[in-house]
């Protein structure tokens, strides 16, 4: 071919605004980790609901926003994995931080049976098909006797006091063993999230992620240059599954009580998530950060109004869906141009880019 | 020498109306062939064909010695049948270099450090480099029609099948487009080219096929396919 | 003399991409104007523009002296604009009958063309009236969306590619009935790839090429070579 | 003897599930939208009539009819100013619309009416039954089943012998096409949506009449209503009541063997048909 030579190309992924970030992020999540050295310890449990809604909330944003798959059954990963973890510590006697592991896994494995129903039916079928292969594992472990059945069941009060680290941050803070547990399933639900972001991230800026988003913005086009869509969107939502499933499992160490009715609540673990991610902006690394921080304040300044919140919530949900559809982040990234989360390959170098000239800057 | 492609009596039918009835031809290493016919005649059909996201009903598709007549569109792809559609279909949302990233790493089983070098080269080569960090949703229809051209090229394809690419354009973006295509074929593409505009097929191709109803009704040098009074029945229902 | 019909400076968009560049065209009460060109020239467009399917200016196309560039299609047909549109888009869950009735959809009309008189222009569509309309051939499909679009009684019939894809002895049928229609009282805008069966029926012919009117005038006063060079933008 | 009288009882339930399913299926087949507020319609509907039962003195079946055209204009009007606006290539925005009206409805229901259980009283008609050859069914399980039929019979008559339903049959085939020919797509839409809410008001008052009712009970309705759907095939009003038959007979058949399996039985009978026949029993031809 009669190219020019093909040296001096570089790519890069790199914006000014992205290196700011992440010398502040590194910053913020030390802080977060020394956290319990000076923050109370409801402050505590509240952050450990914000960084769990937030994991739940960047699984749901990979499935629906990157991938085109709209699940309103994520609650049966949720419930899934927490009921594994009350299998494995109060049958299995394990510690509840193996337990977690496992989750995951069952709800990985839980994934691939269901996906088969699943990914029979297409995008608003999709949809309920999740949620009534929610309500059929919802019902099923409603049977399981040993945990409960349908009215739930408890932890084992030692379980949580003997994980393997609690003895240990009880002595280093002084603290009781409950608030040992709790500053450690604060940490777990940190580093779970951190772990979770810093994996989508990645998977975005790999060849993988790459092959999803062309699939996200035209299937067609991307199976003719040789993507496999069908592939990539089942490996997408099985590694959500796993993800969801040791949230959940999480979730539940630190509630320490189940029952079917609230692990596999719908709203709770689906429709606050999916709030979160609309008002946020979906399809979005940052999106779900903001939408998880209007989440929470709406929460505290609404929460002697009962049921108003989520009536205020739901219209604010379709507002934002109907007006903004790019949602909080995507209106304040249009204008700006700023990404915390750049996943953009910018060509730069070559013989004659310099000579032409780039034009335009980065956009989400 | 072995053709890169040789269709043999491919047959389709989409109800009672057929759109490929006994298609023969085949396309030497080098080649570049140009595909006319009016509106209907079954010649995107006839693409879709060989890029397998359609079925064939009867015949046979041979690429390159092997039989890829029931294999799946991705795996034409990686073997090495580039296409471009008639209505560009970008992947609006990435930039124009993402655009020939995907199909690069996807299209040629590569990573992408290693195909990002040859991506720069073809958005050099097809005019593009000074939008290559532009989204796609932005270019206009001329720089879709060349991302369509780039991108199928990144995929290292052994052939590459335009569909209408000129079509829509003004005269001097024609003749610019049609410039960039006699480079690549110069340096050894072979080349299917469906067009209505024909001044600019004819400046490219050296062998023309006429298809009518999914019959190839005629085939040979442009000139004498030009002049031919078949050509011109069907083209212009005059009488000459 | 005010035009029936008339374009002035018409321009249309998909997106970022222009179709249309300033067309002016005009259709006089009783007239057949033929509109021909190549893919991709823009005559569909166009016909989607008059149509109200794709919005334009409001002053860029004008019937009867009004201005409807701006009216939605529901509109642009009920002041009396019907259009058969490219690919003749009967409706498969429909019965021919079925089809037909929906050209007149919730309003009544006087004028000529009822059930019966649509029956009596293309007598084979009253044998098959309970046949859905996608199981009958492509040039019977044509009759159907020719009637449907009739049955409107429209002033004015745009009809888009009606030769696409049929057989010459079919659209030789089809072209027969067009002198009732005419005479009926409707006047027509038609788009023709089909050259010389264009120039057969037209009063006036429009060749365009890219998005712009490139030729224009009476039948007889157009050349082959014009046309031909109008038509590909070359000299044959 | 027992299993008959189950299946019978499982047929007349399943009335109550094609009720609960023929409004998603007239707005899918118009206009391929799924609502996922439409359990917490129903629920609305119920608590409608139930405000009107008591403001008015009415009895429940009159109630229903001064409904009707309430919830017609309701769904009229949200089809017209908001669902209109979602729909498209884009799955998203219908979904999560719906999904958010589905939580407005439910948390406006639970601060008007509190999340206590209420029931629409028919009187003696309540314990009535008659007697089917050998078996005993309730009058009001009978009426369900029967109000079912007629409602199925009414949608296909209005589809496929009506100019409104030839209307709505074009221009669920092609809005553009059916543009040219005079059909406004937005109004015919909302027309579409305001008639599934007359069916949703019906499937509301035996809902309301036949069992316990509380804010929070939709979804569970709609989830139903939508295997009724998928079972039958989408688009095909016969196949809507025979998916909830099917629903229906599962249900009671597997509350038969074990009370806890009521539902599970019927979701379970939904994943296999979804197994077996993705598209359903009787898909419509062209789809």
């Amino acid at each position: 071919m009669s190219a020019p030579s093909s040296s001096g190309w570089t790519v890069e992924t790199r914006t000014r605004a992205a290196t700011g970030f992440a010398f502040f992020a590194v910053v913020l999540i030390a802080l977060a980790f020394a956290a319990p050295l000076f923050v109370s310890r409801s402050l505590l449990q509240d952050l450990f609901l914000i960084l769990t809604m937030l994991v739940l909330a960047q699984n749901w944003n990979l499935l629906a926003g990157y991938a085109g798959l709209v699940s309103v059954g994520q609650q049966a990963f949720v419930g899934f994995g927490a009921y594994a973890m009350f299998a494995c510590v109060s049958l299995g006697g394990l510690d509840p931080m193996l337990a977690i592991l496992i989750a995951g896994m069952a709800a990985a494995l839980l994934s691939v049976a269901t996906g088969f129903f699943v990914f029979r039916l297409q995008g608003a079928y999709f949809a309920i098909g999740t949620w009534v292969v929610a309500e059929v594992v919802r019902l099923v472990l409603a049977q399981w006797r040993a945990l409960g059945g349908g009215t739930g069941t408890s932890l084992p009060n030692a379980a949580t006091r003997d994980m393997a680290a609690v003895q240990w941050i009880a002595e280093a803070f002084s603290v009781r063993a409950s608030q040992a547990a709790d500053i450690l399933t604060y940490w777990l639900a940190l580093l779970l999230c951190c772990a979770t972001i810093g994996f989508i991230y990645w998977l975005l800026r790999t060849r993988q992620g790459l092959g999803l988003s062309a699939v996200r913005d035209n299937q067609e086009a991307a199976r003719s240059v040789g993507v496999d869509a069908r592939r990539i969107k089942w490996a997408v939502y099985v590694c959500v599954a796993f993800v969801t499933g040791m949230a959940g499992a999480l979730i539940y160490v630190q509630k320490a009580r189940i029952s079917p009715d609230a692990a596999f609540s719908v709203i709770d673990w689906t429709a606050y998530v999916i709030f979160i991610v609309v008002i946020g902006g979906i399809g979005t690394l940052e999106g779900p950060i903001i939408g998880v921080i209007v989440f929470f304040v709406l929460q505290k300044s609404l929460a002697d109004f009962g049921s108003w919140y989520l009536l205020v919530l739901g219209l604010i949900g379709i507002a934002v869906m109907l007006f903004a559809p790019r949602g909080l982040w995507g209106l304040f990234s249009d204008r700006t141009g700023i990404q915390f989360f750049p996943v953009r390959r910018i060509l730069k170098g070559g013989p004659s880019i310099d000579h032409q000239g780039t034009r335009g800057g980065p956009h989400g | 020498m072995q053709p890169v492609l040789d269709i043999s009596a491919v047959n389709k039918r989409f109800g009672a109306l057929t759109v490929a009835d006994g298609v023969t031809f085949s396309l030497a290493p080098g080649e570049a062939l140009g595909i006319i016919g009016p509106n209907g005649a079954g010649k995107s059909t006839l693409f879709n064909l060989i890029t397998g996201n359609l079925r064939v009903d009867g015949g046979r598709i041979v690429f390159e010695g092997s039989d890829v007549t029931n294999a799946p569109p991705m795996q034409r792809c990686l073997m090495g049948i580039g296409r471009t559609f008639q209505i560009p279909q970008p992947f609006a949302k990435l930039t124009v270099f993402e655009n020939l990233l995907v199909a690069g790493a996807f299209g040629s089983r590569a990573r992408e450090a290693e195909v990002a070098a040859r991506c720069g080269d073809i958005l050099v080569q097809t005019g593009l480099i000074g939008r290559a960090n532009v989204p796609a949703g932005q270019l206009s229809l001329l720089e879709r029609k060349r991302l369509e051209l780039a991108r199928a090229l990144a995929t290292a394809p052994r052939v590459l099948l335009l569909d209408e690419i000129a079509g829509g354009l003004t005269e001097g973006e024609c003749t610019a487009l049609v410039g960039t295509i006699r480079d690549i074929h110069r340096s050894g593409m072979s080349i299917i080219w469906i067009e209505h505009v024909l001044h600019a097929l004819n400046s490219v191709v050296e062998r023309l096929l006429v298809l009518d109803f999914g019959k190839v009704i005629g085939m040979g040098r442009p000139d004498d396919i030009m002049a031919s009074k078949e050509v011109r029945e069907i083209y212009l229902g005059l009488d000459i | 003399m005010n035009a029936l019909l008339e374009t002035r400076g018409l321009t249309a968009r998909y997106g970022d991409f222009q179709a249309l560049f300033g067309v002016d065209m005009q259709l006089d009460a009783g007239e057949t104007v033929a509109i021909i060109g190549a893919n991709g020239a823009g005559k569909t467009t166009l016909m989607r523009s008059i149509a109200g399917v794709l919005v334009n200016g409001p002053d860029e196309v004008a019937f009867d002296g009004q201005p409807i560039g701006a009216l939605p299609a529901a509109q642009v047909m009920a002041r009396g604009i019907a259009m058969v549109p490219e690919g003749r888009k009967l409706f498969p869950s429909l019965s021919v009958e079925e089809n037909l009735l929906m050209g007149c959809f919730g309003r009544k009309v006087e004028g000529p063309w009822r059930l019966e008189t649509v029956y009596g222009l293309f007598p084979v569509l009253k044998e098959r009236r309970n046949n859905p309309g996608t199981a009958l051939s492509g040039g019977q499909q044509q009759m159907v969306a020719i009637g449907r679009a009739l049955m409107s009684n429209p002033r004015v019939l745009l009809c888009d590619e009606i030769s696409l894809g049929l057989a010459p002895v079919v659209i030789r049928d089809i072209y027969a009935a067009f002198p009732q229609i005419r005479a009926a009282g409707a006047s027509l805008v038609i788009v023709e790839q089909d050259i010389g069966q264009a120039l057969k029926v037209a009063d006036r012919v429009y060749c365009m090429m890219e998005g712009r009117v490139t030729l224009s005038g009476r039948p007889a006063e157009l050349s082959r070579e014009d046309i031909h060079a109008a038509y590909f933008g070359v000299h044959a | 003897m027992i299993w008959v009288d189950t299946i019978v009882q499982g047929v007349l339930l399943g009335g109550l599930y094609a009720l609960f399913a023929a409004g998603l299926s007239l707005v899918f087949g118009v206009m391929r939208l799924v609502n996922l507020a439409h359990g917490d319609l129903i629920v609305l509907g119920a608590f409608l009539i139930l405000v009107i039962v008591s403001a008015l003195g009415l009895n429940p079946f009159l109630a229903a009819l001064v409904a009707m055209p309430v919830m017609f204009c309701l769904g009229w009007g949200l089809q017209y100013v908001v669902l209109n606006r979602t729909l498209g290539d884009d799955i998203l925005p219908p979904l999560l619309v719906t999904f958010g009206l589905s939580i407005v409805i439910q948390n406006a229901l639970l601060e008007g009416f509190s999340a206590d259980s209420r029931r629409i009283s028919v009187g003696g008609l309540e314990a009535a039954s008659v007697s089917l050859g050998p078996i005993a069914v309730g009058v009001m399980p009978l009426l369900t089943f029967l109000s079912a039929v007629a409602v199925i019979v009414a949608l296909n008559a209005l589809f496929y012998r009506t100019a409104l339903g030839r209307a709505f049959r074009a221009t669920s085939d092609d809005p553009v096409t059916a543009g040219l020919m005079g059909v406004d797509p937005k109004r015919l839409f909302a027309t579409a949506t305001g008639i599934a809410m007359i069916v949703v008001t019906i499937a509301a008052l035996y809902l309301g009449t036949r069992s316990n009712i509380d804010p929070t009970i939709g979804p569970a309705r709609l989830i139903y209503a939508f295997e009724a759907v998928i079972i039958g095939g989408l688009g095909s009003f016969w196949g809507t009541l025979a998916g909830g038959v099917i629903i229906g007979v599962a249900q009671t058949m597997g509350a038969a063997i074990n009370p806890e399996w009521q539902i599970l039985a019927g979701h379970v009978a939904f994943l296999l048909v979804l197994l077996l026949r993705p598209r359903g029993l009787f898909p419509r031809a062209n789809d």
